[in-house]
């Protein structure tokens, strides 16, 4: 939100800082792909490969080139899209991630919409009563959502939700036999899954899917619920709340048609950011649901130094984090009629 | 003289500074949620510092006849796959949690306020270029930074404390920035460069006081996302090495044993949720004790 | 004549704070312009709002508060929607802060008239149109469609006026409607509500720190000092005031062509605070 | 005791010119008013004079030398600026103390125990309340901090943005007196900003007109009563100004 | 429950990087491939005898040089081309050809891309001779065939069509051009592969119609999935899961000898290591039977000789145990009588870091302070390669192959000490162990043509071996375990000859 007042000086600018960030970050993702202590090309031959085969792969990668070299060669594929080929899936690493990223998205955008739909009001409500004991309670939720280590809620909710009751599917994206089953066409497999007509596919995806989206919902629930109630604490004592109230209207409209009216833009920031930050999160869910997503690909590429890979994802990471953020300057031109 | 004040005001005889901080440890006190904070940080201290005499047995010593022991007297949350007592671990991963607190505190206190306090100073050129980096330490998620620094590095406890420090910096950096933005023009500042101060004297004395409160409460904050962090990473594998008890790895190794010994991982998971909430619970808290509305009212 | 407000004895006290920031202020309001002046923190806002009962958490405590037949004192919320903006309403100092940033000028006056009169939304913006007209603004068409940061300030109050006037009110509480404003836009806006109040017949409160303005503007004055009403005066009178708090204010203020000599300053004294402000 | 001597300000703030071709004489020891409506310029000539903002074109001379070419602590000797707001000009965790004891430090002067003492009667405070903190003192007691933070630096000229336009009337006498006085004792140059031009009338020998950037007229402090304008802006401000004093 | 027609299997694809039979690495491709490619031998699973597959027969040369295949009149791809000696020939020479990981193992045989176009003959359309380009034991060569990797045969037709002037390698790694009982559907690395039903398979078709082999790495995953019916077999559980797992009624839990050892090396590069005498105190510093018990089950059993229980020619088990004294002594002997500080490499995978643990929490009685450093495989074993280590717990040793060689190569033998012969594929050259006189033995015994002396021979290199206290000493020899429905049949364990073929489910 800050970053957005800050850029609204003129859209050149805007463009140039962020070509500069993009570029910051490239070298970051090279310096971070170049420095892995493991060792890509071993992983590729395998333990008891012979000199001849690993040198022949080492040179097959451009390894053996002086950095600098290395860096512009790295500079003109991304240019020109070319992210390389993943040494452990031996795809083109931007195929990978096509397919990992749909998961994770699907995972995120669930989330979001109950991170969402339970943080807003519960912040307003905060808000609203502020100090009273809905504030406290739900301070105090929140915070939990807040301090909770995902990987562990995850694992003891699996536990629980899977192992004990069954109420929902375990780990995954589906049931083991269902997977292959549905024709690939846009990865998003709730998708895939009704365009193909295979409801029992449906289910047991949605099934899947709740627990760990329930529960990242509720950590990034926890930031908008109290990023929504400082904004409206700030809204609730403007004057032009006063004003409202002067005219006739009741707390209800004052807080829903004036105060949150003002807090919408901002509010449309924290949620682009939280969706954001559910990559994070997803990183350790998707590890404790082994579920095939854009977090799971990254870290089982960092832990066998899957350079490509590594950078790659890094790099859609920052893209990402960028593109929201622009999304939210954009939002702002739009909608707070003071920037335009 | 004409003019009287309207309060009457005691006279002060020790020094502000300690003052405030016993006004707001009073203040903390008061709400039973700060307090359950300053308790539970109060307890992990104690923990840390007198680890050893609390401990009822050595963190590493393995029995590998007495492995996987469910909680009793002898082992008050029961060992772990090795005969490691678990409560002892947990006692002594306290103090790799303080560490971990401790060093990334002060990387990136001064850090972030130092770079936000020049840029926002200085505003024009230093501005942008401290800016567009932090920028681009800010456009990722932390813990996917520090991945990947970690992934650099090697994992280790040192590396992930120094991935955790540089992916914390920049929003502290943010902050003070902003901060000294909204100072920058104030005329106290004004008069103090008419008084010929330099900028690094106006920085120092002038708006770092100032910035002060809402990074600390920034710091507080952001320690409990830096636990988590930290945990994640041990979780991963990339964070604190074996036999560290570090309370991350722990889950890490326990959740391979998790489902008939649930101990392995329900106490050390505790004590991350226990540790970040106080954290949390502390500078929400804080947050109300230095709101820096109400200390720049008039 | 059944005086529009009558207040006895209204003491306010804020929460978290041990003393009352109004205490034993008494008046009752006819459909005249009445003033209250006194210094910053005399508590002047805190009985204007009091009256819109806009205090949500202060304790408020009187023996009687009515506007003409309503109980201010015990009237519910419900009950208090359809008096505020509609019977009474009340104009606030700054404009730039006074209107919601994100919502057309226009919107928010129709906004006031809607809350109380069923009518189509062409309706209520014909009548906004038509307000804006009558507080001199030369092209209402178009600043009804202006976003409050797009108007000037003096226009920006004049809009506040016509939102808050659109219902006719009986009672309007003008809280320091001018100090935001220059000289020569300060006057202007003051003609335009001077010329409403006379058209209309309504009461009026101003709320101001300012004698001058007091004086010439309103038909009686009420002089508040730490919370306590110490003096009522006609306007005219003004010059006669018997309470040394209000000589002091009137002899401390430069005036153009005034005596070049040092000005008196004000000596406050304690026994002001126990004077009980006599009830009009 | 020194003159100020302005000619041909200029500054440009992004594609905005601010001021334009500005040119003023402040004669030594004379108390000089600018006048104008808000956002016109005023306190932006102030800044430019103290060198706060640094950005403009033109030639500002205190005495013989341009401030451009001063050394800091020689200007910050010559020179002090009082703000208009009392509330926002004193360091909020800086004990009145230190405030005072910074300017002493920075430009080295030695006795500063006693220096602050004589400032602080100067101001007509307590010596006691050099202990105290600026959320302690009321708005009046600041602006006397304030102006004594000015004094300590024993400077020639002061600036004075408005320096009593936040306060309550009853208030703003006791530091008009004040100044009024310092000025008798000290032979101060004063350039003062002011939008009431009773106040203006009350100090000023002489005042400036001030309307987008640009000084409208130069009037003698007699002009507000006996009508010297010649510009229409001037004759509206002063016109305006005496209807709302006397009669509305 | 799992549809009846499908068999979902859960294992650790981690190592999985391709599909090309001639670039994958490690059992979890070999355990994939054995379905779809077939080799010219198999071994048989229980008794691991060289049996018949694509060659129904094969003749050795008296002399030793050569072995003659006669293919299977009716093998045909699952293309529908018939197995050809020409296809044996494309399979064998491309590894070679391309430099490609699985090269190793015949380039370590004395294969390259020089002499196979002589060594590898096609005497007729279904006959197929191997020559052997030094003098060696045919039996282990044909070991080395039965492997899915270098002994896969590909379908060269299929191959060529799919040729993009890489010789097909793009192809290859996402798709399958074998003739074994199943295709390759859809391989997802790190999450799945599909296996599809060679309805046409020569062997007969398979009954499962489709396999899901898919990536579950955590243990518990694939305990609960088990549990929960949603898994027919768990390939990598770990042993709390397994010992649950025992008590359920409709799970089976299965252990089988397997290849290799989990052992402590040390790098003789460390002048302290180099000393025989703190080798030998370090045999006394593993708690053997602590560590078999708790930690190893199902994991490994406890064997101290760098020979598998199972090869030909392997002597009892040694009778080394936790005696602190006895190496306290011996350590004073050589100089240290209070220890002396050191570093422990080992991978981060439970049964290994349980080890370290235990060999550190030994090593510290005897006064020598091991900080354990772990890693990826990647990592540790990329500083042994770099002989840049002093302690590390590893599994390894050869093995696949059931012959001795095998594992002596792999953990004894070093032709060549010198950094710069870089013989990272010798575990002796990483840890700078070099001794003539076993180099000589080992050579002698493999080509030693008579079976009984070549027995003992291998029996007299164990006696050296334990005099020469060698700088790895095993302390467990791999077995592997898998649990499976009950209702399940046909299932083999080993990874190395695991083939879903005949497996059947008895619903
Ligand atoms: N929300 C509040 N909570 C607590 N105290 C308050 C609150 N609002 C005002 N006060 C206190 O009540 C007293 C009267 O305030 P009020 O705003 O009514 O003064 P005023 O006469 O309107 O002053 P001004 O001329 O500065 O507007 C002051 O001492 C003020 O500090
Ligand atoms: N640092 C700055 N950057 C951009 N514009 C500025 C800056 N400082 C002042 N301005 C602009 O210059 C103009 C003159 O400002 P200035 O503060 O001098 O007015 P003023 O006459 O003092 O008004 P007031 O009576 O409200 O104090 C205004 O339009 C203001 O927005
Ligand atoms: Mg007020
Ligand atoms: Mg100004
Ligand atoms: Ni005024």
């Amino acid at each position: 939100m800050r970053l957005s007042r800050r850029r609204l000086n003129g859209l050149t600018e805007h463009g140039f800082s962020i070509l500069i960030t993009l570029f910051g970050l490239l070298i970051l993702t090279f310096v971070i792909g170049r420095i892995m202590p493991t060792d890509p090309v071993r992983a590729m031959v395998g333990e008891d490969a012979s000199r001849e085969v690993y040198e022949h792969v080492y040179q097959q990668l451009g390894l053996d080139k002086p950095m600098w070299q290395q860096f512009l060669l790295y500079l003109r594929d991304v240019v020109t899209l070319d992210f390389g080929t993943s040494i452990r899936t031996g795809q083109p690493v931007l195929q990978d991630i096509a397919r990992a990223l749909p998961a994770t998205i699907e995972l995120a955008t669930f989330a979001i919409i109950i991170g969402a739909g339970l943080g807003t009001p519960m912040g307003v409500i905060a808000a609203v009563n502020k100090d009273k004991w809905q504030d406290q309670v739900i301070r105090v939720l929140s915070l939990m959502g807040h301090s909770m280590p995902i990987f562990w809620t995850g694992m003891i909710a699996l536990l629980i939700f899977y192992a004990n009751l069954g109420w929902v599917g375990g780990s995954g994206r589906m049931s083991q036999f269902y997977i292959g089953l549905v024709p690939e066409r846009t990865n998003f497999l709730l998708i895939d899954s009704i365009l193909a007509g295979q409801w029992d596919v449906f289910w047991s995806a949605l099934n899947h899917l709740i627990l760990p989206a329930a529960l990242l919902g509720y950590s990034s629930s926890a930031y908008i619920t109290r990023m929504t109630r400082s904004f409206m604490l700030d809204q609730i004592n403007q004057e032009y709340v006063t004003t409202a109230r002067v005219k006739g209207l009741s707390r209800r409209q004052t807080i829903w048609r004036h105060a949150f009216g003002n807090i919408r833009v901002q509010l449309v920031t924290i949620v682009a950011l939280a969706y954001g930050s559910l990559l994070e999160g997803a990183v350790l869910i998707e590890t404790v649901f082994a579920f095939p997503g854009f977090g799971q690909y990254l870290t089982s590429n960092l832990l066998i130094g899957d350079m490509n890979a590594v950078m790659t994802c890094v790099l859609i990471v920052g893209v990402i984090f960028i593109g929201l953020n622009i999304l939210s300057d954009i939002l702002y031109r739009v909608f707070d009629p003071r920037t335009r | 003289m004409t003019q009287e004040t309207s309060a009457a005001l005691p006279r002060r005889t020790m020094p502000q500074g300690l003052i405030a901080a016993r006004n707001i440890v009073v203040f903390l006190t008061r709400s039973p949620t700060s307090l359950f904070g300053l308790v539970v940080l109060g307890l992990l201290l104690i923990l840390a510092l007198f680890a050893p005499l609390i401990a009822t047995h050595d963190p590493y010593m393995q029995d590998l006849q007495n492995t996987l022991h469910p909680p009793s007297s002898d082992y008050l949350f029961g060992t772990d796959e090795l005969g490691r007592d678990i409560f002892s671990r947990l006692v002594h991963g306290s103090r790799i949690t303080l560490t971990i607190i401790f060093l990334v505190t002060i990387v990136v206190g001064p850090l972030g306020l130092i770079f936000g306090t020049v840029a926002g100073y200085f505003g024009g050129k230093v501005d942008t270029v401290l800016m567009r980096i932090t920028d681009i330490f800010l456009s990722f998620p932390s813990l996917i930074l520090s991945l990947a620094f970690v992934a650099a590095l090697g994992p280790s406890l040192n590396n992930a404390i120094i991935a955790i420090a540089l992916t914390a910096w920049p929003p502290i950096a943010r902050l003070a920035r902003a901060e000294t933005m909204t100072f920058r023009q104030a005329d106290y500042i004004s008069a103090a460069r008419l008084q010929g101060a330099s900028p690094a004297r106006i920085i120092w004395r002038s708006i770092v006081p100032m910035c002060l409160p809402s990074v600390l409460i920034r710091l507080t904050l952001n320690m409990a996302t830096v636990i988590l962090t930290a945990a994640g990473l041990g979780f991963l594998g990339l964070g604190a090495q074996p036999p560290l008890p570090e309370w991350g790895a722990m889950i890490a190794t326990g959740r391979r044993y998790m489902i008939d010994s649930w101990w392995l991982v329900t106490f050390p998971g505790l004590a991350i949720l226990s540790v970040s909430l106080a954290f949390n619970l502390l500078g929400d808290g804080l947050r109300d004790a230095l709101d820096p509305k109400q200390m720049n009212r008039r | 004549m059944d005086p529009i407000l009558d207040i006895r004895n209204l003491s306010i006290r804020y929460q978290g704070s041990a003393e009352p920031a109004v205490r034993n202020v008494s008046f009752t309001l006819g459909r005249e312009r009445l003033g209250i002046v006194g210094e910053s923190g005399s508590g002047k806002s805190t009985v204007g709002r009091a009256i819109m009962r806009l205090l949500d958490t202060a304790e408020l405590t009187a023996d009687k508060m009515t506007f003409e037949e309503v109980d201010l004192l015990n009237a519910s919320e419900r009950q208090m929607l359809k008096v505020r903006g509609q019977r009474m309403s009340m104009i606030l100092q700054d404009p730039k802060f006074s209107l919601n940033p994100i919502q057309r000028c226009g919107h928010q006056i129709a906004e006031a008239y809607r809350t109380h009169v069923r009518c189509t939304k062409a309706e209520a913006r014909q009548r906004a149109v038509e307000m804006l007209e009558q507080v001199h603004i030369r092209d209402p068409e178009r600043v009804y469609d202006m976003y409050p940061h797009e108007v000037s300030g003096g226009m920006g109050q004049r809009v506040m006026i016509a939102m808050m006037l659109l219902t006719s009110p009986d009672l309007v509480i003008a809280d320091e409607p001018t100090s935001a404003l220059d000289v020569t836009i300060r006057l202007q806006v003051l003609r335009i509500l001077d010329g409403l109040v006379r058209d209309k017949g309504i009461g009026l409160v101003m709320i101001s720190h300012d004698l001058n303005l007091v004086r010439a503007f309103c038909d009686r004055v009420l002089i508040m000092y730490a919370g306590r009403l110490v003096e009522t005066l006609d306007a005219k009178h003004l010059d006669r005031a018997q309470h040394p708090y209000t000589q002091g204010l009137l002899a401390a203020q430069p005036r153009i062509g005034g005596p070049r000599g040092p000005l008196s300053v004000l000596d406050r004294q304690d026994s002001w605070l126990n004077a009980q402000g006599e009830v009009a | 005791m020194k003159p100020i001597t302005i000619n041909d300000l200029c500054i440009t703030f992004g594609a905005v010119q601010v001021l334009h071709n500005i040119s003023l004489d402040v004669k030594a020891g004379e108390c000089f008013g600018l006048v104008g409506e808000s956002g016109s310029g005023k306190s932006t000539i102030l800044r430019c004079i103290s060198r706060l903002n640094d950005s403009w074109t033109g030639d500002v001379r205190i005495g013989d030398s341009a401030v451009r070419d001063m050394e800091v602590s020689d200007r910050c000797r010559m020179m002090q600026m009082v703000f208009q707001d009392p509330y926002g000009s004193l360091h909020p965790r800086h004990s009145i103390r230190t405030t005072l004891e910074e300017g002493l430090r920075i430009n080295k002067l030695d006795d500063r125990e006693g220096r602050m003492i004589r400032a602080m009667r100067d101001v007509g405070l307590p010596v006691e309340f050099l202990d105290r903190y600026p959320h302690q003192l009321s708005g009046g007691q600041r602006q006397r901090v304030a102006i004594a933070r000015a004094l300590i630096l024993e400077p020639d000229v002061l600036l004075l943005d408005e320096p009593t336009s936040a306060l309550d009337v009853s208030v703003q006498a006791e530091v008009l007196n004040l100044l009024v006085r310092l000025q008798k004792e000290k032979g101060f140059t004063y350039l003062m900003v002011s939008h009431d031009l009773a106040v203006v009338d009350h100090m000023c020998d002489r005042f400036a007109i001030m309307q987008h950037g640009r000084v409208v007229e130069v009037l003698p402090r007699e002009a507000i009563t006996q009508g010297g304008a010649t510009q229409t802006y001037a004759q509206d401000l002063i016109g305006a100004s005496l209807e709302y004093e006397h009669a509305i | 429950e799992t549809p009846a027609d499908q068999l979902i299997v859960g294992f650790n694809m981690n190592n999985v990087l391709t599909m090309d039979p001639a670039a994958i690495t490690g059992s979890d491709a070999v355990q994939i491939l054995n379905n779809v490619y077939d080799t010219i031998v198999r071994l048989d699973p229980d008794t691991k005898k060289l049996t018949p597959s694509l060659a129904e027969r094969w003749e050795i040369a008296p002399d030793n040089r050569s072995v003659t295949f006669y293919l299977d009149q009716d093998a045909t791809f699952a293309s529908g081309n018939p197995v050809t000696a020409e296809d044996v020939r494309f399979s064998l020479s491309r590894p070679i050809e391309l430099t490609l990981a699985q090269s190793t193992w015949l380039v370590s045989r004395g294969y390259s891309p020089e002499n196979i176009g002589e060594m590898f003959e096609v005497v007729d359309d279904k006959t197929f001779r191997l020559h052997l380009p030094q003098p060696d034991d045919p039996r282990l060569i044909m070991m080395v065939l039965t492997i899915n990797g270098p002994g896969s045969i590909l379908d060269s037709k299929l191959v060529a069509e799919h040729d993009d002037g890489d010789n097909g390698t793009a192809w290859l790694t996402n798709n399958s051009a074998g003739s074994g009982a199943f295709t390759i559907g859809q391989w997802r690395a790190n999450e799945f592969v599909i296996l599809n039903q060679n309805a046409e398979y020569w062997g007969g078709a398979p009954a499962m119609s489709r396999v899901l082999m898919r990536h579950l790495p955590e243990s518990q995953t694939q305990r609960l999935a088990l549990e929960q019916g949603d898994l027919d077999i768990g390939y990598s559980l770990a042993a709390a899961d397994l010992t649950a797992l025992e008590t359920n009624e409709d799970i089976t839990v299965e252990t089988v000898p397997s290849a290799g050892f989990y052992y402590l090396a040390v790098s003789m590069e460390d002048e302290r290591f180099a000393n025989p005498k703190v080798r030998e105190a370090l045999r006394y510093l593993i708690d053997y039977d602590g560590i078999n018990t708790a930690i190893m089950p199902y994991f490994g059993v406890e064997r101290q000789r760098p020979i598998n229980s199972g090869a030909f020619g392997a002597l009892p088990d040694l009778e080394y145990t936790l005696d602190v004294d006895k190496a306290k002594a011996l350590l004073a002997e050589a100089g240290y009588p209070d220890g002396f500080d050191t570093t422990i490499h080992v991978i981060s995978t439970q049964e290994f870091l349980d080890s370290a643990t235990a060999i550190q929490g030994t090593l510290a009685q005897a006064g020598i302070n091991a900080e354990i450093i772990t890693g990826g495989g990647g990592q540790i074993y990329g500083a042994m390669r770099e002989r840049n280590f002093e302690l590390l717990v590893g599994r390894g040793g050869g093995g696949q192959l059931p012959h001795p060689d095998s594992n002596l190569r792999a953990l004894i033998y070093n032709p060549d000490n010198s950094q710069e012969a870089g013989l990272t594929n010798y575990q002796g050259w990483r840890t700078s162990f070099m001794d003539e006189g076993l180099n000589e033995m080992i050579e002698a015994a493999l080509v030693e043509p008579d079976a009984e002396k070549q027995a003992k021979l291998y029996q007299d290199i164990q006696e050296e071996m334990e005099a020469a206290v060698p700088s790895i000493q095993p302390f467990s020899e791999r077995v592997v375990t898998a649990a499976y429905q009950d209702d399940v049949d046909g299932i083999i364990v080993d990874p190395w000859v695991a083939r879903f073929e005949d497996v059947v489910k008895n619903r």
